[in-house]
């Protein structure tokens, strides 16, 4: 048992540490750290310059850019990433339809998506969930029949993030409804979001923000090619796909950000005749949730060394763990956050909205601004994702055999 | 000991709830909130109409001598409805520091005019520095011959841009957290050295920063020590916010439980599953905590010595805040993705409990507060 | 709507306080405040002095010693009691046989027990709980089996409190054993502990007390007369008296009194170079437990004012929540005693066992004996008298309507 | 990063696991308890055969030069057997203040004893006024020729009542929380002046009073500036007890999660609600938490910079302490009646967990001295 990083390891930490603090601009960096919006434009100037690096798909084969790294490695390019307010590539590219079709796609597809998957050329969406199947994902009814060389798509997906900057929607859909079980009879197909028959539309989140869309299918013709691996084995390999790397979901580097974020702010925030960072019970709040998230990063840790020892894409169920307290743990640093601004939380500022226009930074503290929406926005992290009760559900039956 | 309501009570919350059923659903809300100024005037003359404008002041000044129980009513009945006009700004918070600071001819001219309708009002006391102290002055008064003038930024004035006139707190003598030498000071909307920015708040409510820059400012009562009757009105705004989050909580409440009997996954009701039903119950213990909270504020406010009145207030603001908080994160995950987002109620119910929440101090502000002294039980 | 105290409630509760320091013995009240334990002696002499100023069984009806208060009497009463540290008379007598025996019992068994029930002359135990037979108790299998003008018991109870020092037992038997429901076919009998076949032995508490035993019925012989009530009805009577006066479950004098004690206790106790009461994170702490002890004296007094118009013996499931909440608070003070005290919670005192011969002060302060035994003793409270999970299934069920 | 034990290591792990299935049982324990003294000398010869006593010391000190990590092996197993024997007060707490304040002669004496099982040590600290101070010792060290002679009571000392000497915090500068000016002294006993009174503590270990009146002491290291090897040794105890409480919360854990699938009510095992299901997940992620954390220590408690060490045996502290205590009440209530009882293990490992809580600190105390610091994350 050796707990300390290798001294390779200390040198990778190095290594992506400089390349994100010197090749994705400050000013993107700073947005992501304050909560502010980051535009589409940035993330795809960020993930572009990961790709130009080879950091924006190491999990992937090694023929369409992957890099063959350990678990620590990946670990340590996403701690980096998040520690240091680097907004992710993409997920639905880079972490669900890329793996998908490098693993299952043929020649044609691979050829056709990964590098353009890989390069933010093409933006993809999600179209998983729909308003009778949420948690019961495999309850979903949007169809696709075939009709000679196309398939027709008929049906309502929601809660689809960022559809409104979409070129491209990956979607299951039920091919065969007379399937003995609901998770069979299910396809895996892509999707031009210009098809006509196609309309978004988007459903505002509590703090104002447009994230998430309805995304409606009437009469959708799809070329019959863009089904991705075999009729009917879409559950498979939307399981692969939501096994695949989920070690990130702790977010661990994230919440250190905010809670290093925190602190600063402390200094400046005034409680009476001092400063609030010298106010003991907000101090031990602060330091508590530091624990935990000092506790969460080592059994992140865990996890990831314990992969070497799994099969691919077989998700750990230790990873529901790493979903339930990270969330916790995020959704704690927004309350503080809260209490930390405490007034200036109150005003609603226009420019929170992307694609705004107003200044948010004119009514109190510029650090205020972002209090509330975050706080109400990240209220889904326990949510979406597969939410925290079926995390425990899947604890439950996983891990302690009920 | 009778927690009944008596005939009138009976009646004003009848009317009171009518109202909020018929005039206050969710589209009718929104399209409140669309109103020029962020809420809707035809809505204000009919609570003049209806009385409510009046409700806490004498008959002599057009009101119905309402007390605490009733403004209690009103405002777990707003509550449920989430309503956007200024009750707390213009009747609660204005109507009572005239009440409680103004002299007889003040209250005999302004009430009336809060009654009928015509006039609003505002107050204006948090400043950059202050946080939620409310002895935490630096906004100046400074006497001008016959004339007061004030000098001073105030920020998130609930409804200060909808305000003939603004309440403002500024100090008279002694340094910024001192308790004595603070007034408080009409001063007219539009008026010379007076500017208001108004933009809307988190909950869709409205509110202003206010610069001051020697504008005039009336004195109400004695500008050297208006604290006193500023924190007995805090006080009550406490237990009308305590009353309010009673009303918002048991309209989450209600909401994720009908949630979970009409969902389905994976081939039932949400509600069927018990470990929903427990957070549903603990949800319940919440509410009904603090139920029993904001009913002791009510009870309470009335009281004249300021320690043990502010003591119920603040235990209350405590409780409301930790259970609302807490009830209002459950009754959104236990909605689900439909809970984060604009197109349901519960949503706009979450985010009216987080700013109760902070409206005169959050639950950490009054704990601290009340760990100084000696306890809020009652010695045997 | 009038939420203080009339003139006359507020003369009662004079009238109850005065009784309750005057009337007990100060050296009883003393060591119920401090949680020291409580000999049979003791409870004997404090119910006996209530039952002479017929304060002991105020809810029986009048004929046998009631006094038909409002139910806001009933809580002053409670209320003060609880807050002066006085013992209450023994719940199996006074609250739970003699209810069943004035409402359902013959005119014999009314002469004959009654009285002597409330004086504590007899001390009554209850045979309910079994070892299969817990939070579902309609599963119990303890028979008695009717032999001309005998019944024949057989089985075994369990959790059965101070049968130690008890003269009678009241059980619940399976008469029926083929009936539809498991409900039915449950009869309600009064059994004399000097039975032969009785078999009594001690289950040893975490805190090393000795209040709950074992109770064995191997042959037991019963007069058929010491049935209650019609056979197989028992389940019903059971339910009857679970139902009565639940309103004292919240126990929130109980906590006044160690909240109070608390405070008191935390002015002696030192932390580096001040009294642990000027810690301002003790202070919260104790506070916040303060503030929802007041939430739920009113909660209390709301389910108090409801009573007067409920059907009587029907259980309001409000009082379900002051189960739950007051269970909560008294076992909150508990952890806050163990923390105030320190160190000093870590000695085992022989004496705090009933009965023992120690001298539990010779260790550490005073005050600091009883801190640990009644942390460990006290997690029962949401155990038993249906525990907190099955309360909130009643919540879910009659309140939510799940 | 690797979290596998070398061959060395599972061998320890697997014959000390042994050694606590085999020997440590309900019945065993209980019997073990009831020997003179409260343990068994026969597990004591065990301990030494397998060599765990003189685990942490150099070869030549008769020792198997182990580090935290072996010590978290033994004290992860140690917690699941609810071990009784004073390994923790003599090898851990003894050992280690020998190793890191006594000089080589002490060290070439002392240390060779204690691996082969013939002397018992205690480490004597908590006063009647110190609470959880390590630095609050007003007992007095005076030198009288070449004696030191030692004034003082001291509490709660963790198996005082079988030591053949105690190593004692005393003042020999200074006022009674000065952090300069403390010694730790050898004291024989039986010795003159030294007076020992033993008991059980609440989890069936024992610890006894000890006064002092004029008994001689021996200086271990400098009489004037013990604390840093205090606390140095003091973080390692912490460490090892994080690991002691990770293995009591994972007998709890697994004890409930077994009962749950044998106990039936309604006609189902308890295991088949989900509610219940739900929290013995939530004792999952609390144990599995305590296990990072007492991971953590174990890798940092081996740091020489007393800062970065303690930090993290603080907030393992804290960390043990709160999952520890929510979790033990946890597998008590889901236990139910039985839970509460002498006769099913899962109380006992609820009243050791208790006293681990309490043991060097409490969470509440440790976290309010880390948050007199600059936080406990690495900045970036």
């Amino acid at each position: 048992m050796d707990l300390s990083f290798t001294p390779e390891e200390r040198a990778f930490r190095e290594e992506m540490r400089r390349f994100f603090r010197t090749e994705i601009p400050a000013e993107i960096r700073e947005k992501a750290g304050k909560g502010e919006h980051v535009s589409k434009a940035d993330l795809i100037t960020t993930q572009q310059a990961m790709n130009k690096a080879g950091l924006a798909t190491p999990h992937w084969p090694r023929a369409w850019g992957g890099r063959d790294w350990t678990p620590v490695q990946t670990y340590i390019w996403l701690d980096e990433m998040q520690t240091n307010s680097v907004p992710a590539p993409l997920a639905f590219n880079t972490s669900m339809v890329g793996p998908v079709i490098a693993e299952f796609g043929s020649e044609a597809q691979k050829q056709r998506f990964l590098p353009a998957t890989a390069n933010l050329d093409i933006w993809w969406c999600q179209g998983f969930s729909e308003p009778g199947a949420g948690s019961d994902l495999a309850g979903l009814r949007t169809s696709a029949v075939r009709d000679g060389d196309e398939w027709v798509v008929n049906g309502q997906k929601t809660w689809t993030t960022l559809a409104q900057h979409a070129d491209w929607i990956f979607c299951l859909c039920r091919t065969d409804p007379n399937a003995a079980k609901k998770q069979q009879g299910i396809s895996f197909i892509l999707i031009d979001m210009k098809t006509p028959g196609i309309t978004v539309r988007p459903i505002q989140t509590l703090d104002g923000g447009h994230e998430v869309n309805e995304v409606w299918f009437d009469e959708v013709r799809v070329p019959y090619e863009n089904l991705v691996g075999e009729e009917n084995k879409g559950w498979d390999y939307a399981k692969f796909l939501l096994g695949n790397e989920r070690t990130g979901i702790a977010r661990v580097g994230v919440s250190k950000a905010r809670l290093l974020r925190l602190r600063e702010l402390a200094k400046l925030e005034r409680i009476g005749d001092k400063p609030l960072i010298e106010d003991r019970h907000f101090r031990e709040k602060l330091t508590a949730l530091e624990i935990e998230l000092r506790a969460l990063e080592m059994t992140q840790l865990r996890v990831v060394a314990g992969e070497r020892d799994r099969p691919r894409g077989v998700p750990n169920p230790m990873s529901s763990i790493l979903k339930l307290k990270g969330s916790e743990i995020q959704q704690a640093t927004t309350e503080l956050l809260m209490e930390l601004v405490g007034p200036y939380a109150m005003p609603y500022h226009a420019g929170a909205e992307p694609e705004g226009d107003n200044d948010p930074q004119s009514i109190g503290p510029e650090y205020a601004a972002e209090a509330a929406p975050t706080y109400f926005n990240w209220r889904k992290i326990s949510i979406y994702g597969g939410s925290n009760e079926i995390q425990r559900n899947i604890l439950a039956k996983a891990i302690l055999g009920f | 000991m009778d927690f009944d309501l008596n005939d009138d009570q009976r009646l004003l919350k009848d009317s009171v709830e009518r109202l909020i059923t018929d005039k206050y659903g969710f589209d009718q809300r929104r399209a409140n909130m669309a109103a020029p100024g962020g809420w809707s005037r035809t809505m204000w003359a009919q609570f003049a109409e209806l009385g409510l404008l009046g409700l806490p002041f004498a008959e002599e000044h057009g009101g119905f001598g309402g007390g605490p129980v009733e403004a209690m009513i009103v405002a777990e009945a707003f509550g449920r409805g989430l309503v956007l006009e200024p009750y707390l700004a213009t009747v609660i918070l204005g109507g009572g520091l005239i009440r409680r600071a103004g002299d007889a001819a003040t209250q005999a001219s302004l009430l009336p005019q809060i009654a009928s309708g015509e006039l609003l009002l505002a107050f204006a006391h948090v400043e950059p520095q202050s946080r939620y102290e409310l002895h935490n002055v630096a906004t100046i008064a400074r006497q001008d011959g016959a004339r007061w003038r004030l000098e001073g930024d105030k920020g998130v004035v609930l409804h200060g841009d909808c305000a003939n006139k603004i309440l403002v707190t500024a100090r008279t003598a002694g340094s910024t957290r001192d308790r004595t030498g603070i007034g408080l000071f009409l001063v007219d909307v539009p008026g010379e050295g007076v500017s208001v920015r108004g933009y809307p708040t988190q909950d869709g409510l409205r509110a202003a920063e206010v610069s001051l820059a020697g504008a005039t400012g009336i004195p109400l009562g004695d500008p050297a020590n208006a604290l006193p009757a500023i924190e007995r009105v805090v006080d009550e705004a406490l237990a009308f916010l305590a009353a309010e989050a009673v009303g918002v909580m048991a309209a989450m409440h209600a909401s994720t439980v009908d949630y979970m009997k009409q969902r389905k996954q994976f081939g039932r009701a949400i509600g069927d599953f018990q470990a929903l039903q427990h957070r549903a119950v603990d949800m319940l213990v919440l509410l009904e905590q603090a139920r029993s909270m904001a009913l002791l504020a009510t009870m309470m406010v009335a009281e004249d010595d300021p320690v043990e009145r502010h003591k119920v207030a603040a235990a209350a603001k405590v409780q409301i805040g930790r259970s609302g908080r807490k009830l209002g994160q459950e009754a959104v995950q236990l909605h689900g993705g439909i809970g984060v987002t604009m197109e349901y109620m519960v949503g706009h119910y979450f985010k009216r409990m987080s700013m109760i929440e902070i409206l005169f101090g959050d639950a950490d502000t009054h704990l601290a507060q009340l760990a100084e002294g000696s306890g809020v039980l009652e010695a045997a």
